[in-house]
């Protein structure tokens, strides 16, 4: 209904080939842009910007994550929460041995433990497959959970056992710690979010991308292809690893606060799986759909029934979210296994066509 | 040199020196291995007509004996209320068939896992809702089951103490796997439903059809699941951590193979016992708990080298 | 430069002009290759170079053979700044007719499309003694062909780019010919597709094509930043003024769609801004739209009804600038904003500033929903022999029912048998080697015979209504066009085909063929069954609503004075289709009159007896070639008419 | 300036090995899955710039003799000698590297991909660009994605399948389907193709197509091909010669002719007890 495709046609492979092709959804994709950058910061208050905004996108990284590894390579993982934590306690440690290096830049390192231990974690998928390769990720998610309880060396020896985030500034701007303001923790959550989904996105439209794809597809046919199932699917559990583990460093340092083992339990692994199949498997914008979802549904539900004139008890909440969720999964698998972002797609392919229902 | 001896060497010598605590060490390990078979038995059963990887199958678990315990906790008497769960579990077949199963038939094995992660939550978010979602204590002495304990003597000073339970829970495991094994052999339904694993057409021509058959299946599922409830919560209690130990039937199932019931309790004493032994004589040596994660890691290293499972057959992939 | 009346010349011009502004586009290897004028100038050098260095010279006749690219519209300029006469010739003929128009044309060179129109040529090349090269863009398949008398597009370009590098004067010298070049030299040769006998070649003086391109291209302001999508048949001269000659003249960029199969897609994605199509693919359109919303939802269907609704009240007022109520406007802004844009944006029509359709009649439905969506659809009236325009309708002043006013320089007169004739400054020297046949067609004071029966309506627009040849008179005196009738008859869904009968009668009789899509789809929602066409022809229920289309076309025709007293008075549903492996149709889809008076002899006589039914057996042709008999009790029934007060007959040409 | 591209399309890279010269050959291979022999001591061979049929009834054994070929099977006894270098065990991404390409009997593409990312598939092998360049996807990452999809462009100018360039290949007709499969095998620029009959489940058009297609791709491109096919009426047009297996055995080897009037083929074919 929107789009006017007439006359927007191309004249070189670059044109043809760019991200979003259609006029349109490049104004719209400005559109979000200036409003995550500029209208939310300035209209969201503490709260918003805290307790939704912050951990929406750092989730929807984490999904990312597993999209790169289950929606676009295909393999099946359950240890996401683990791979966050990785991050999270090597962000940890790196803040601890170089306190005075950037904060931003010992996020985007520790990421890089996280992608060796994907690594390691991976090597078992080139011999098996689909169902099996779930309890590898699922050892990896126990026994990094085990680590960070057993090993006090990642906690510094704290009494507590768990990790607190200190106080750090980068440009004169405190960004962690207790007196980091909820915009300052926004931006650069913000920032790096969107440098990543860039970088993930060119991935890919290219040559890895599409091997991970083949891989995913139809393995067969992919080594028949010259495709090394080594590179391909190691690639992607690293690049998997890598967002998990950025998201899970932001995770602590940017919402946290302060976190203990159990923040990054096999729990969280299922959750980001469900951000991930209700958003839509191998799809980007599926992954902020699935986030937005999960993440917003229980707030919703916390402060939308009382205005209807239901008020909830939390832990109500959090079971009818469960139960939500559940039925929602299900339901989806049904009626679209392609998720919110297949969703999308149709809707927009609508607007595309309207007023005909299809083209 | 030090780390090694402790690897290699000082486990067995402990175990050398107490023997009585060892054989201990294995009962406890094989009591748990049985709960670990019951759960990963469960799954067999589901995974053998319908070909879904039932990720359920612990919460299913929880859910009954929740319900067990919760219906007594509201006034029905132990026998009613055992008779109620079993209605409720046939329900929850009838239901899980009809509104889940039916809808995803020949879809892709994944999207069969992720309906039942969804089950799954979806229990988890029903159980604490109508039951609450604090531990409760199960209710073994009203439904018969023995408590106490019996200790034997071992030897000159060794003694090994044997929980009545843990005793109920091994002969009621037997007695439930015979059980299956007279089913499946001996009956119309369960000979329809063996059939159905290897051919659904065979199956039709038995004259069930494949939706009830899948009900019965999730139902029979339903009820290992209650046996396993009550046993384990007999041993604990019932709460939602169970969730997470019945994961470790994954590792079970790896060993055993997914469609196997030998398998099954083959792979669960294994788990069971292995793990224990771990945890007991080498988990000291890395600040203990290795319990969560060493039966996956035996499951990892066991795969490496045996993609098929213990009594899988070699795949040829065809092209 | 001594004046612009070349299309060479024009190609300076234009290189010099608009040197950045893109000329041609086509959409190969998935993305829309372009050529600047600048581009194109270099791509036609060194191809012209290239010819003339294999021999082409002036006065040599040079054919074309392909579907829309830039290289075969390259071809056309290349071969006339040689002095060369381009001869396009139609991709879809068979090899027999192609040998018979290449020999007749006398061609020396050919340049082709790929290997299918090769191998045509191959077949019949005894009978082409002239032709001496065949020069093929699409080296696929080809490369293992005897050479000889056989070069690549790309080879004879690299023969004159190289040429060029070693002396670059050779260029100038090109252009010098261009430049000396005289408008009197022929332009090009279009051979007419001909329904009857062999097909003539229509000479065009360049000077003539120049200036009826000039007179058009400034009636509808055209300019360089217009666009068109060049899916015509390259010889048919619709496609060769519209996109060749226009485009030259006025800079505008021709872009040629990647196959015949992805028109609609292309046409979308360039979204042009000056567009010709026959009314059958307006009707096809207008099907495909009504068929998609149909199986819309019901909000969306309910909200397309409203505001095509709204469109048709007030939607060819506001295209006309005519005063409309402030509500209506409001409305059909809204409808733009929900239905019309999104409706012509799917259909690429969203950049039409101009559009035309000819050569047939359209329906008034049909012509008036594209243009209350905001679509400047308007018609004209051409023939190959005019190079096209003879009339055209102005901005604001567009009917259905006529074909405008005289295009710019353009006289029309109606001859005293009722016959339209006309003379343009783009009009033919003659046909090519049929002096005879030329001067059958001109009068001796210069005017084309146009075949067509027409009239003059009082606003000055002209109004075709029939070939000249079959247009008679009842007994009455009474004129009778057939054709009119039948295309008024044909506006009917229902009504697939109509044959209409009348000359040296009493009065106006029709066979009509009813629409078995259409008519089966109604039968559907009826719960009406039927299991052969013959039985649903036969319908009783078919039979009224067929008699109820009649009776409307008789309220129709008595409105037009020329054509109130021919009203229908009997009418018949065929049990057949008429059809052209019977011979009843031309392939072409036309009524063949001779054929079916003499095939269906009995029910003429039956129409004008007075019975009431006729049992006929007719032979039919089945598809796999095989014949059989088709048995039928035909109906026949009265059709309402609508009483003329006695208006004085008067003659057609008046 | 855009400029049309020229032939050849696609050549067939020079490998010094000439026309008529043997390119593939197949020495006593011997394969069998836990005691079931699948193919039994065959040799054969495929020249450079032929089109090699290999027939047989169902079970003959010819999908595990392409899939010894390409690496996906290991043969227990034998060698396959491919430009002149022995391969015993080879991974099938190494015959992939090695420029063997094949088809496969039930279309096996990339469901969740378009016909362009199908064919695109095809170009892995010719890619290069390493791991940052691709995370930017500008400059040479960029370039090599461009000048890859002209190649595939022409692969779909040549295969005529303009309109479905952009179609999940999922949605697309079984006939289609097979004809991207071939697509993307020649966006891998083969010296050898394999085709595993490539017109099962054709109409005849389709299949009249297909024969045009593999016929054209053997003469313009200059491509060497192997191929299974059940259809008799077509293995006899296409190819240049035919080796005909039955149980896992070779039966006849020769020109179409010779092999259409040996006995034991006619026996094969008609069922005729062992």
């Amino acid at each position: 209904m929107f789009y006017r495709e007439v006359g927007q046609f191309k004249t070189s492979y670059a044109a043809d080939q760019q991200v979003f092709p259609i006029r349109q959804d490049r104004i719209g994709v400005a559109v979000i842009l200036l409003v995550a950058l500029v209208v939310v910061p300035w209209a969201g208050n503490d709260f918003f910007l805290s307790a939704i905004a912050i951990p929406f996108l750092v989730l929807a990284l984490a999904t990312i994550g597993l999209n790169v590894l289950t929606g676009y390579a295909g393999q099946l993982s359950l240890g996401t929460g683990g791979f966050m934590g990785v991050g999270a306690y090597a962000c940890y440690k790196l803040v601890t041995l170089f306190p005075d290096a950037p904060i931003v830049l010992h996020v985007l390192l520790s990421g890089f433990a996280a992608a060796a231990l994907g690594i390691v974690f991976g090597l078992p998928s080139l011999r098996i497959k689909g169902l099996y390769l779930a309890v590898t990720t699922l050892a990896a998610q126990f026994f990094f959970e085990w680590c960070f309880i057993r090993v006090p060396w990642l906690y510094n020896y704290n009494a507590s056992g768990a990790i607190e985030v200190p106080g750090r500034s980068m440009f004169g701007v405190t960004l962690t710690g207790p007196s980091a303001s909820s915009t300052a923790r926004y931006y650069v959550v913000l920032l790096v979010v969107i440098v990543l989904t860039v970088l993930v996105k060119n991935l890919i439209r290219g040559r890895i991308g599409r091997q991970w794809m083949m891989i995913r597809d139809m393995d067969i046919a992919a080594e028949l292809m010259g495709v090394r199932p080594l590179h391909a699917k190691l690639s992607a559990f690293a690049v998997s690893s890598y967002l998990c583990g950025v998201a899970g460093a932001m995770f602590v340092f940017f919402y946290l606060g302060a976190a203990e083992p159990s923040a990054f339990s096999v729990t969280l692994s299922f959750q980001v799986l469900f951000m991930a199949i209700l958003g839509g498997l191998g799809s980007l914008v599926g992954s902020f759909f699935g986030a937005a979802f999960i993440w917003i549904l229980p707030i919703l539900l916390r402060w939308g029934m009382p205005l209807v004139g239901m008020p909830l008890p939390s832990e109500t909440v959090t079971q009818l979210t469960s139960m939500i969720v559940g039925a929602l999964i299900i339901v989806f698998l049904i009626l679209e296994p392609h998720g919110l972002a297949r969703l999308w797609q149709i809707g927009k392919e609508k607007l595309r066509v309207w007023p005909f229902p299809y083209a | 040199m030090d780390f090694l001896h402790d690897i290699l060497l000082r486990p067995f010598m402990d175990m050398a020196a107490q023997p009585d605590f060892f054989i201990q060490v294995i009962w406890e390990g094989f009591v748990a291995g049985i709960l670990y078979a019951l759960i990963a038995l469960g799954f067999v059963l589901i995974y053998k007509a319908s070909g879904v990887f039932n990720f359920a199958q612990g919460i299913m678990v929880v859910f009954a004996g929740l319900t067990l315990v919760g219906l007594h906790e509201k006034g029905v008497p132990a026998w009613l209320a055992l008779i109620l769960t079993i209605g409720v579990m046939a329900l929850l077949a009838v239901c899980i068939e009809r509104f889940v199963m039916r809808k995803l038939v020949a879809q892709p094995d994944i999207i069969l896992l992720m309906s039942t992660i969804g089950m799954t939550y979806f229990l988890v978010g029903l159980g604490e809702f109508v039951f609450g979602g604090e531990p409760k204590q199960m209710i073994t002495s009203e439904l018969g089951l023995p408590t106490g304990s019996t200790a034997v003597e071992f030897g000159e000073r060794g003694l090994i103490i044997f929980q009545h339970i843990d005793i109920a829970a091994a002969v009621i495991a037997i007695v439930m796997v015979a059980a299956l094994a007279v089913f499946f052999n001996r009956t119309r339904i369960g000979r329809a439903l063996r059939a159905v694993a290897d051919d659904h057409q065979a199956a039709l021509s038995v004259g069930i059809s494949l939706n009830q058959i899948w009900a019965i299946v999730w139902f029979a599922a339903g009820i290992v699941a209650l046996t396993t409830g009550i046993m384990w919560g007999a041993r604990s209690d019932v709460s939602f951590a169970l969730e997470i130990v019945a994961l470790k039937a994954l590792p079970v199932l790896i060993l055993g193979g997914f469609t196997s019931i030998p398998g099954a309790i083959v792979g669960g004493l294994i788990i069971g016992i292995g793990e224990k032994i771990g945890e007991i004589y080498w988990g000291p040596l890395v600040g203990g708990g290795i319990e969560s994660w060493l039966a996956y890691m035996i499951a990892l290293i066991f795969l490496l080298f045996r993609p098929q499972g213990l009594f899988g057959e070699r795949i040829i992939e065809r092209i | 430069m001594t004046g612009l009346d070349t299309f060479p010349k024009y190609l300076l011009r234009n290189a010099e002009t608009f040197g950045t502004q893109p000329a041609m586009r086509h959409k190969d290897h998935g993305i829309w290759q372009s050529w600047t004028w600048r581009e194109q100038l270099e791509e036609v050098r060194a191809l012209a170079l290239g010819l003339e260095d294999l021999g082409l010279t002036r006065g040599d006749k040079l054919a074309i053979i392909g579907s829309n690219r830039p290289r075969l519209y390259w071809t056309f300029v290349a071969a006339q700044s040689l002095g060369a006469v381009p001869v396009p010739v139609y991709a879809d003929a068979v090899a027999e007719e192609l040998a018979h128009v290449l020999n007749h044309a006398e061609v020396r060179f050919a340049v082709v499309q790929d290997q299918e129109q090769v191998d045509k040529i191959r077949s019949f090349a005894a009978d082409i003694p002239r032709l001496s090269l065949i020069v093929y863009d699409e080296p696929r398949g080809l490369r293992d062909y005897d050479p000889t008398g056989l070069v690549a597009f790309a080879a004879v370009q690299e023969r004159g780019a190289a040429l060029l590098r070693a002396d670059p004067a050779r260029g100038r010298q090109w252009e010098e010919g261009i430049r000396a070049a005289s408008g009197s030299d022929i332009s090009v040769i279009l051979y007419t597709s001909g329904t009857t006998g062999r097909s003539k070649g229509v000479m065009i003086s360049a000077a003539g094509a120049v200036k009826a391109a000039q007179d058009t291209v400034a009636f509808d302001g055209l300019n360089e930043r217009d666009s068109v999508l060049a899916y015509l048949p390259l010889a048919w001269v619709g496609d060769h003024y519209l996109n060749y000659a226009q485009g030259y003249v006025s800079g505008f960029c021709v872009n040629c769609p990647e196959s015949p199969q992805t028109v609609a897609h292309d046409l979308r994605e360039i979204g042009p801004t000056f567009y010709f199509a026959p009314p059958r693919i307006f009707e096809g359109l207008l099907t495909t739209v009504t068929i998609r919303m149909e199986d819309a939802g019901w909000l969306k269907r309910k909200l397309y009804q409203a505001f095509i609704g709204v469109a048709r009240r007030h939607g060819e007022a506001i295209l006309e600038k005519r005063p409309v109520p402030m509500s209506g406007r409001i409305l059909y802004a809204i409808g733009n904003l929900l239905i019309y844009g999104p409706l012509k944006n799917i259909l690429g029509f969203s950049r039409i500033r101009t559009a035309y359709t000819a050569g047939e009649a359209i329906g008034e439905d049909l012509f008036s929903f594209f243009r209350s969506l905001g679509v400047n659809l308007k018609q004209l009236y051409g023939q190959t022999e005019a190079f096209l325009y003879v009339t055209v309708q102005k901005d604001g002043a567009v009917r259905a029912d006529t074909v405008g006013p005289p295009a710019p320089n353009v006289e029309v007169r109606i001859s005293d048998a009722g016959e339209v004739q006309f003379r343009s400054p783009g009009q033919f020297v003659g046909y090519f080697r049929q002096e005879a046949q030329t001067a059958e067609v001109m009068t001796p004071d210069g005017f084309v015979k146009t075949g067509d029966a027409g009239f003059f309506e009082k606003d000055g627009q002209l109004r075709i209504i029939d070939r000249a040849k079959d247009v008679g008179k009842l007994r009455s005196g009474a004129l009778f066009a057939p054709k009119y009738i039948e295309n008024v008859l044909k506006f009917f869904p229902n009504i697939k085909e109509a044959v209409a009968f009348g000359d040296g009668r009493d009065f106006v009789a029709a066979f009509i063929n009813i629409d078995l899509q259409a008519v089966g789809n109604w039968a559907e929602r009826n719960n009406i069954s039927y299991g052969s066409y013959q039985e649903l022809a036969g319908h009783p229920e078919v039979y009224r609503t067929i008699a109820r289309h009649v009776a409307e076309t008789n309220r129709r025709l008595a409105k037009e004075p020329m054509m109130a007293g021919a009203q229908i008075r009997r009418f018949l549903v065929l049990h057949k289709e008429l059809d052209p492996d019977d011979g009843e149709l031309t392939r072409t889809l036309k009524v063949r009159r001779s054929t079916i008076a003499e095939r269906y002899a009995p029910l003429i006589e039956a129409l004008y007896d007075g019975s009431s039914e006729k049992y006929v057996e007719t032979e039919v042709t089945f598809e796999d070639g095989r014949k059989g008999q088709v048995r039928a009790t035909v109906r026949i029934m009265d059709a309402e008419t609508v009483a003329v007060p006695s208006v004085p007959m008067r003659e057609a040409a008046e | 300036m855009s400029a049309i591209a020229e032939p050849p399309v696609l050549a067939a890279p020079n490998d010094g090995i000439k026309p008529g010269e043997v390119l593939l050959e197949v020495r006593n291979v011997s394969l069998a899955f836990g005691g079931v022999k699948a193919v039994t001591n065959i040799s054969f061979d495929v020249r450079k710039g032929e089109i090699r049929a290999i027939i047989g009834p169902n079970g003959a054994g010819k999908t595990s003799m392409l899939n010894v070929i390409n690496g996906f099977y290991h043969p227990q006894e034998g060698e396959i000698v491919f430009r002149g270098e022995k391969r015993r065990r080879m991974q099938p991404y190494e015959a992939a590297a090695s420029g063997i390409a094949r088809t496969f009997q039930n279309v096996a593409l990339f469901k969740g991909m378009s016909t362009l990312d199908n064919i695109m598939s095809g170009r892995t092998l010719k890619m290069k660009r390493g791991f940052l360049w691709q995370l930017l996807h500008y400059g040479p990452a960029r370039d090599e994605e461009i000048e890859n999809r002209r190649k595939v462009e022409e692969i779909i100018d040549f295969l005529e399948i303009e309109s479905i360039r952009k179609t999940p290949v999922g949605k697309l007709p079984y006939g289609l389907q097979k004809r991207v499969e071939l697509g993307r095998a020649l966006a891998m620029e083969p010296d050898l193709l394999l085709l595993d009959e490539p017109m099962a489940g054709m109409n005849l058009e389709e299949k009249e197509d297909m024969s045009r297609f593999i016929l054209d791709v053997n003469r313009q491109m200059r491509t060497t091909i192997a191929l299974i096919e059940h259809d008799m009426g077509v293995v006899m047009d296409l190819s240049d010669r035919v080796v005909v297996l039955d149980y896992g055995k070779k039966i006849a080897d020769g020109t179409p002719d010779a092999v259409k009037n040996n006995q034991d083929v006619i026996d094969a074919y008609l069922g005729v007890a062992h």
